[in-house]
């Protein structure tokens, strides 16, 4: 009994302080990118990955009650609408005319839905 | 030229110093409605200001420095943060603390003193409220049944967005409902609920536009309910009165004193909620309303510039 | 453990507080906002782990809604805004 | 106790108050220098965060938990009335900023600008037009 706690407990610290990690190395990625659609992609990605390590360490902490469903709604939450807003965000700022960094880019509507898959899909370093 | 990430920091220096339900409502309206109305009113004139003299600026550092060392020496009179026995923490704070459970019987302590110990201050708010919402209502022009909509294009070609939005607006309002009824146990009541109410119907009304959004809730509804919170939270004075207690003293409305203050409390928080609500949507609706179009604008301002340049000669 | 997490969040928001501040461009600050939106949901939901008290998830869901909000908020307004710039030139 | 504990003393002691006032005097700098009156307004809000923050300072008391009751054993809880008051002057703030923003839209629409000296010079030279087409129509 008292093992299952200790193990839960080491599993929840390795979630919570990799979710940390991960949220501050988005952070590091906002601040040394060198334009716009790099920074996004750190952030938004980091984000994301971040948010749902922290809350499901929280999550085992919890244990089996009413903060565990508040957390889950909170990670649903966040899962949902962090990347539509990142996805508005890149697409708003690709339509005012702000390129993406690189030397061979097509910019046209059918490019932009792959460039977010892409930034969707590739973790960043940190 | 300016962010809404300061009511997300004071928020959260207020869940550090204990107080929720503070940042509760900070957060719900510091960080979302006050920036979406700082917003529209940008949109409405403009994001760029003229460059000021420097000298105006250099006095206002001085007056400002001045008055701050003023202040600063003011405070080393006051008692240090965070003692229990500083003057704040006597008086009647210690009397809620202690006849909270069996006077009122709700464990939210902030919710007992807003809504019953202090329900006529409470009340006296939300008055503010509605006159805010009517001041509104009168400066800015609509007509009686809605507005000629002259509204900025519905984000179209955001089609996650709004489908995103679509999905997530049930389960934000039954959170606004969960807010709203769970006021007396949890961090919550209906300043909260209110306000989250209106962002999500902001929330559809800038994705989907204003006209679909009075679709859903007319206007003259909102000017109702406005005006029905107030009627319901002073009616509920009155009827205690009626029944012989004093205005808004609810132990009286019930046989026990506690299901009365229970029956009080939710009444007059759902008048609370209600008013709220609708005069955050209203307040919205009219600023949105008085966004004009890129195009009407521009007739405007060639209009103008033509009466200048004929005055001018 | 919780400390450090927090500790590390602080920092994060620290961070993103500085690009929202820098951003050369107003994406750069928006998104700086978001990020510093997103890190005060978990900020909230580790101190209240962290003090004993965890039924404050609340702050942090209506956090995470407000913060959603209003990034459409500001895009929204700021993409009209752009349209209709040539109104506000001087 | 020499003068460097008794200085942290006071510092741990106050700093509190030392950020409300930095708050409220970065908000009067903007009211007072700045001529936008969006700007204007949002140095108002400044303001009243600074007051906010300052109630729930005072209301703070170290080692003890949020004003909810705890369901078994008995806690040391902080002041729930400055939070009550402050929760509704948020409420009230917002309402009254709403007022503000809108009495700055009705301006726009007079002036066709947002900036206070701007304004001042076109009253002023209203002003004058018409103090000398007074006489003209007398």
């Amino acid at each position: 009994m008292t093992d299952n706690v200790l193990w839960i407990d080491i599993l929840s610290g390795i979630l919570v302080l990799s979710g940390s990690f991960f949220c501050f190395s988005g952070a590091v990625g906002l601040h040394r990118f060198p334009d716009f659609f790099t920074r996004m992609h750190a952030a938004s990605v980091t984000d994301t990955l971040g948010a749902g390590l922290v809350l499901s360490g929280l999550m085992l902490q919890a244990g089996f009650s009413l903060v565990t469903l508040k957390l889950l709604f909170i990670l649903l939450f966040l899962l949902i609408t962090g990347p539509a807003s990142s996805h508005a965000m890149a697409k708003a700022a690709l339509h005012s005319g702000r390129k993406p960094l690189g030397e061979h880019i097509r910019i046209d509507i059918p490019a932009m839905s792959r460039e977010d898959d892409s930034s969707g899909g590739v973790k960043s370093k940190p | 030229m300016l962010s809404g990430i300061y009511g997300l920091l004071s928020a959260s220096l207020f869940v550090v110093l204990d107080a929720v339900d503070v940042a509760f409502t900070e957060a719900a309206v510091g960080a979302g409605i006050s920036t979406i109305l700082m917003l529209t009113t940008l949109a409405i004139t403009g994001r760029y200001e003229l460059s000021r003299p420097s000298i105006r600026t250099r006095i206002g550092l001085l007056l400002v420095l001045v008055i701050g060392v003023l202040l600063i020496y003011g405070t080393l009179g006051m008692p240090y943060f965070g003692m229990p026995e500083n003057p704040a923490n006597g008086h009647v704070a210690a009397y809620y603390l202690e006849n909270t459970e069996q006077q009122i019987g709700i464990p939210n302590y902030v919710t007992a003193v807003l809504a019953s110990y202090r329900g006529f201050d409470t009340f006296g708010e939300l008055v503010v409220v509605f006159t805010a919402g009517v001041a509104v209502l009168a400066l800015l022009p609509h007509s009686r049944d809605g507005f000629v909509v002259d509204d900025m294009q519905p984000m179209k070609h955001h089609l996650i967005l709004r489908i995103t939005s679509k999905l997530l607006l049930p389960f934000i309002l039954l959170f606004a409902l969960y807010v709203q009824f769970h006021g007396d146990f949890g961090p919550g009541g209906g300043f909260q609920a209110g306000v989250i109410f209106a962002a999500a119907i902001i929330l559809y009304s800038m994705l989907y536009g204003l006209e679909n959004a009075m679709q859903v809730i007319s206007f003259p509804v909102i000017r109702f309910c406005a005006a029905l919170g107030v009627l319901l939270y002073g009616s509920v004075g009155i009827v205690s009165m009626l029944k012989g207690g004093n205005f808004l003293d609810y132990s009286v409305l019930l046989e026990t004193p506690v299901a009365g203050q229970h029956l009080g409390i939710l009444l007059i928080e759902f008048g609370v909620g209600l008013t709220v609500a609708a005069v955050m949507v209203c307040v919205f609706f009219t600023f949105t309303g008085s966004v004009v179009s890129p195009a009407k604008s521009a007739r405007v301002v060639a209009a103008r510039d033509g009466e200048k340049t004929q005055g001018a000669p | 453990m919780l400390t450090a997490a927090v500790i590390a969040i602080v920092v994060t928001m620290f961070l993103a507080l500085l690009r929202a501040m820098a951003g050369p461009s107003l994406y750069d600050r928006i998104l700086a906002v978001n990020m510093f939106g997103t890190k005060t949901v978990l900020f909230i939901a580790v101190v209240g782990f962290l003090m004993g008290r965890p039924m404050f998830l609340d702050i942090a869901l209506v956090y995470a809604l407000m913060n959603f909000i209003s990034v459409i908020a500001i895009l929204r307004f700021f993409e009209y805004d752009k349209r209709g710039e040539i109104n506000h030139d001087r | 106790m020499n003068f460097e504990t008794q200085w942290l003393q006071t510092f741990f002691g106050l700093y509190n108050y030392w950020i409300v006032v930095a708050l409220m005097m970065c908000g009067l700098f903007i009211v007072i220098t700045d001529g936008n009156l969006i700007k204007k307004v949002v140095g108002l809000t400044i303001f009243q965060t600074s007051v906010f923050i300052l109630y729930i300072s005072m209301a703070k008391v170290t080692g003890a938990t949020a004003p909810i009751q705890i369901e078994q054993g008995t806690a040391v809880y902080s002041n729930p009335l400055p939070h009550v008051l402050i929760l509704t002057a948020i409420v009230v703030s917002i309402s009254t900023t709403a007022v503000a923003l809108a009495l700055i839209v009705r301006i726009k629409r007079a002036y066709h600008t947002v900036e206070e000296d701007v304004i001042q010079r076109w009253d002023v030279k209203k002003r004058r037009s018409e103090k000398r087409s007074k006489p003209f129509h007398e």
